[in-house]
């Protein structure tokens, strides 16, 4: 399984900015992979264009060997009707119920499921709108900023759980915590804006399975080359 | 809640009355064309029995007529959400029907219908159905990408659900325009009844009109008044309940 | 100099007010130094009230509703009759229903319009053809015919000299034949189209309500006894556009009828008997709840 | 866009023909009850041009009618939008006279306003301007707190910035709603002149009926149907237009 | 100028649990100050508090001492009738034009300007409506997680330029980004739910004002206080 993208130009109508001009990357495999750079360069816009929201002006978005792709952002809600507990009861599969249960406790949200999602703080938000996505059936997931208000440690925990269950996925995981992308993800690009020559830029992070995987001064080296690429 | 609906009503229907009697004695009205407040109680006490029995018979069937024209303004709301062409056709066809003054169609509707209860039942809804479909039609045309993304995404959105999650985002206009439609589903149903029928407080008010009597229009318009706002309270109230009971 | 004054009538503009039509496009208001502007009525809006409104002038009204105002102490007073004979009648299938004598009329199903005169002339004839009113049946008239034409109702009121040429007119033409039930001829007279006016003008400006109906009737004689009947009948066309000019000409024969019954009659005079009649058949209805002695609202002075 | 809506109103004014013409048929109704074709294009040639007239007569009186109403549901709107008890009592009044049929209403706008153009315009601005009433006091009632919070805090908020704010963010509902109540605005025009004025095409409606003659009634449904598909395509480009302005 | 909180004590209505119970803490001078804790502690809920959206069961919030109090937060929109700039224009008074300026160039928004709001990406919608908070006239200005989606370096350029600008104000910066927190912010609030017998516990942070300021074992140290502390 692979996500190919090949030279890709992009501008939204109405404006004359190109965003992405010959943009050429590719994830190679499943794994936790991310997406970095710089606010405003583009993430989102690429993840648009990658599960069809949008349709780039040029190039290629290769999905051949993926069945189902799915992008959660963090501005999306819950219905309003039913509480969270019983909204993600009605939208996972049977064959799914056992991760359900687990998520739900890794993602610290048990004492919550009576709230609707009007009752909820932001990261509580976050979380189960980021469970909801890992309870379906995907091959890939965009994940863009889904924890970007929920505190430190819970999110630590929250990654090594995820790549623990889903080996077998892809993930883009877009956010703009430098540590995290370093110790957690496997293949990360650096989108640096158009006008750079090279306008992507792969560094291979940490990979790390659990909390105590890290080598300091190898997680510094590959914080080093994120910050320098972007 | 419902009590302040009333006593609301009531200073309404007052300051309109006050309105008129200063102009009879300012303008040295007679009898005739304004009722004195004297004549007025007289044909009150007369009439208020009769015309309360007229009052609840058309209340029934503009409550039949409202939630008629309530589920037809769902129906074609959601036919006519989409900006397909079949979409359009439906909503051209609802809304030039609605162009027609009822007194025009009246007599199309009686040829094909007969004068029964369904003409009444038929112009009451008609009547009260068009703005119901403007704002349902409204609602449910625009998308409210943030729920719905999930379900777009994961291949799960059908209609139902488009139309669930439109419309509970928008319950608090949709209860608006569904209690204040009761208002209309009466005034048709009076219409209808002005026209055709022979039965109800609008026949009521075409004999009184004919034998221009004002002073019967008078209570005629009283009696309307302190039912709607009941029924109307009565609406609000269930409003409230539907809302509670979906939101907790 | 010119006075304007305002006038209004019952209903629509039509054959039916062809007299007044004549006397403001024929001049002869103009002659007696006045300008007339004429509005048409309707259920909402009768003369009685804008007289009170100080909104006209003069109007007309029917008697049941002079004698209706005078009841609830409406200054309004009567100075002339324009309609000799009541124009409302019952048409019906000659060949379904036979009407010799009012005792035909048991157990046939009969439109009347609840609340307007016709149910009180209805109810008259009932009376004294002496059935019960369990002996027929009454059918709520409403604005269109498709219950007669249908055979929902095997009598509908008319007007004859506008509705009635027009129906007969459309009816003949299928090859139906129908035939009509005059009231008069059953010994009911009801007062039709009167002209009124308040008593303050009569009081104030009495030789003002003089030229007026001076002019009204030259009119209305020349509508009904002119020979250019062409003018005539494109006088009204003014108003009435959608009426072809061959009904126009046969609802101008009917109309002069209803004006001029007989050579005798002078245009524009109160048949005070009628009148009389009138209040007493509203009594004997309760339509009014006590005599309220029209005869001295009657101003005859005005039309030898 | 503009010629679809004609040609879709055509389709369905002939659709209802062809259902009339075949109820005639099957059953076998006279013309009298139900004009042939051919009495139908008889009428139509002989009075169209007179009927065309007409119909833009009317139409001028309801474009007044529903600026007229438009601004009066917005002044209503903005001032019941609260909850205080001014503002039920002003909404209470709103929906209590449109519970009145304009038909027992009329005696008495006439006896306070005479019957001249005010009198028309009023009615026709009643009919049109309850429907826009719902649907503005349901959005203009609704905070959007995300928007408006900033304008809270630092005490910026007038009553004009609420209303711009919540008008905005529910353009298309707004024009939704106005584009619609164009065609009640005609209704209500044509209900006004039916019983009271003598010009326009209510005028002609009720001559047509007071002759029994339903192929003038179905000509002049004709008229007042593409008239209506014309001025209500003109609105909805304005809309767009208004919108990409504002946006934009 | 100081910001006291005594004895607060509050739950959500409909709900059983309380969020605070006798809460006290204190702010007690100018400076950029922290709420710390993790998600779903009650942060957003305190500061719903302390600018009177929400009101205590019971305790006192002693704001004599401050003329205007803001809260900023992350789900803010800015109206979509006109361009942000034009937006901003409007609602700057004019003795804080300088201000405006110098700040859409720190804030990196000087291209963005001719933009509606529903074209900004994430973090430039942050960054935008903290700025129009900024520009107003405060002594107090409460920043719920206004940053959370802006990238990291230009965050760190962001806060510095705050503090440096406003030296006498007071600021209440929600985050969950502990590094930051513990570099930047003067006096730490941390919140650590009810059932702990100290509901809220100061920890003093570094207080840097420019980027060179880090001491890495005390900013260390700072961060291991504040993590114990939660
Ligand atoms: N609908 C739109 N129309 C025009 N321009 C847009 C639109 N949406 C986004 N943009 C612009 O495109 C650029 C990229 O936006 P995008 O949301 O993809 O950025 P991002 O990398 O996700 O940033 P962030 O980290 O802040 O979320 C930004 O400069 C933004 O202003
Ligand atoms: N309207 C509400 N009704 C009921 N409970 C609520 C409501 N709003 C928030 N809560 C609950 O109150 C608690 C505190 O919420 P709050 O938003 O203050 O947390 P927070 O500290 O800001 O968290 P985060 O860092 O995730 O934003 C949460 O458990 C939340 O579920
Ligand atoms: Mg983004
Ligand atoms: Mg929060």
């Amino acid at each position: 399984m692979f996500l190919d993208c090949r030279d890709l130009t992009f501008g939204y109508q109405g404006t004359t900015k190109t965003l992405f001009k010959n943009l050429s990357f590719k994830f190679e495999n499943p794994g936790f992979h991310s997406l970095f750079g710089s606010s405003g360069v583009g993430k989102s816009s690429l993840a648009r264009i990658l599960c069809g929201l949008l349709r780039a002006d040029k190039g290629v978005v290769d999905t051949d060997s993926i069945d189902s792709l799915l992008y959660a952002h963090n501005l999306e809600r819950l219905p309003g009707w039913s509480s969270i507990g019983a909204h993600i009861e009605r939208i996972t599969p049977i064959h799914n119920q056992d991760k359900k249960e687990l998520l739900i406790r890794h993602f610290g949200l048990s004492t919550h499921l009576g709230k609707r999602f009007s009752q909820l703080s932001l990261g509580q938000k976050n979380r189960i709108n980021l469970l909801r996505y890992l309870v379906q059936d995907f091959n890939v997931l965009i994940v863009d900023e889904c924890l970007a208000n929920v505190d430190e440690k819970l999110r630590a925990r929250i990654l090594i759980n995820i790549k623990a269950m889903f080996k077998d996925r892809l993930f883009i995981y877009i956010s703009h915590n430098v540590i995290e992308i370093a110790s957690y993800c496997q293949q990360i690009w650096v989108l640096r804006g158009p006008e750079r020559d090279q306008q992507a830029v792969l560094v291979r992070g940490q990979d790390c399975r659990d909390q105590k995987c890290l080598d300091r001064s190898s997680l510094q080296q590959t914080m080093l080359e994120i910050m320098n690429a972007a | 809640m419902l009590l302040r609906r009333i006593y609301q009503f009531l200073m309404i229907y007052l300051i309109g009355l006050a309105i008129l009697l200063m102009i009879k004695y300012v303008v040295n009205l007679s009898d005739y064309v304004i009722p004195s407040l004297g004549i007025l109680l007289n044909t009150f006490g007369g009439i208020s029995s009769t015309y309360a029995h007229d009052v609840f018979s058309t209340l029934c069937v503009a409550i039949i007529g409202q939630i008629f024209s309530i589920m037809l303004a769902f129906v074609v709301g959601i036919l006519g959400r989409k900006t397909t062409w079949l979409g359009s056709l439906i909503k051209v066809a609802a809304y030039n029907i609605q162009a027609y003054p009822i007194v025009a169609l009246a007599p199309i509707i009686f040829i094909l219908l007969g004068d029964g209860f369904v003409s009444r039942l038929l112009i009451a809804a008609m009547i009260c159905y068009f703005p119901l479909l403007l704002s349902v039609v409204g609602i449910l045309a625009e998308p409210i990408t943030e729920v719905e993304h999930f379900y777009q995404q994961t291949g799960r959105m059908r209609w139902q659900l488009e139309v669930k999650i439109r419309s509970f985002e928008n319950l608090p206009k949709l209860t608006t325009v569904i209690a204040g439609s009761a208002t209309l589903a009466m005034a048709g149903t009076i219409v209808a009844e002005f026209i055709a029928a022979n039965a109800g407080i609008g026949y009521s008010i075409r004999i009184a009109l004919y034998q221009s009597d004002l002073s019967k229009i008078l209570v005629a318009l009283f009696m309307i008044g302190i039912t709607l706002s009941i029924y109307q309270g009565a609406l609000e109230i269930a409003g409230r309940l539907v809302k509670s009971a979906w939101e907790q | 100099a010119q006075e304007n004054l305002t006038y209004r009538l019952k209903w629509l503009i039509n054959m039916s007010t062809v007299g007044d039509i004549v006397a403001v496009h024929q001049g002869c208001f103009l002659e007696q130094g006045l300008t007339v502007t004429l509005k048409s009525g309707g259920p909402e809006r009768d003369a009685i009230r804008d007289l009170e409104l100080g909104h006209a002038d003069f109007g007309v009204a029917s008697g049941d509703q002079v004698i209706q105002a005078i009841s609830k102490g409406s200054p309004v007073v009567v100075v002339a009759q324009l309609f000799q004979k009541n124009p409302l009648q019952w048409v019906y299938f000659k060949n379904k229903i036979r009407i010799d004598g009012l005792t035909d009329l048991k157990n046939k199903t009969i439109g009347v319009t609840f609340g307007k005169n016709d149910e009180i002339i209805m109810r008259t004839l009932l009376v004294k053809s002496g059935l019960s009113e369990r002996q027929v049946r009454l059918y709520s008239v409403r604005l269109d015919y498709t219950p007669f034409y249908k055979g929902v109702a095997d009598l509908w009121p008319v007007y004859i000299n506008t509705q009635g040429v027009e129906i007969g007119h459309k009816l003949m033409a299928s090859g139906a034949s129908i035939a009509f039930l005059d009231p008069e001829s059953h010994g009911v007279l009801f007062v039709a189209n009167s002209v009124v006016t308040s008593k303050r003008l009569l009081e104030e400006h009495p030789e003002r309500v003089h030229r007026f109906i001076k002019g009204l009737i030259k009119g209305w004689t020349t509508a009904v006894e002119g020979t250019d009947t062409d003018r005539i009948v494109d006088d009204v066309r003014r108003y009435d556009r959608d009426t072809s000019r061959d009904l126009l000409f046969a609802q101008l024969d009917q109309t002069r009828a209803l004006v001029k019954p007989g050579k005798t009659v002078s245009i524009g005079r109160i048949n005070v008997p009628a009148w009389e009649q009138t209040e007493a058949i509203m009594l004997a209805n309760q339509q009014i709840d006590r005599p309220v002695n029209v005869g001295t609202r009657l101003r005859l002075e005005f039309v030898e």
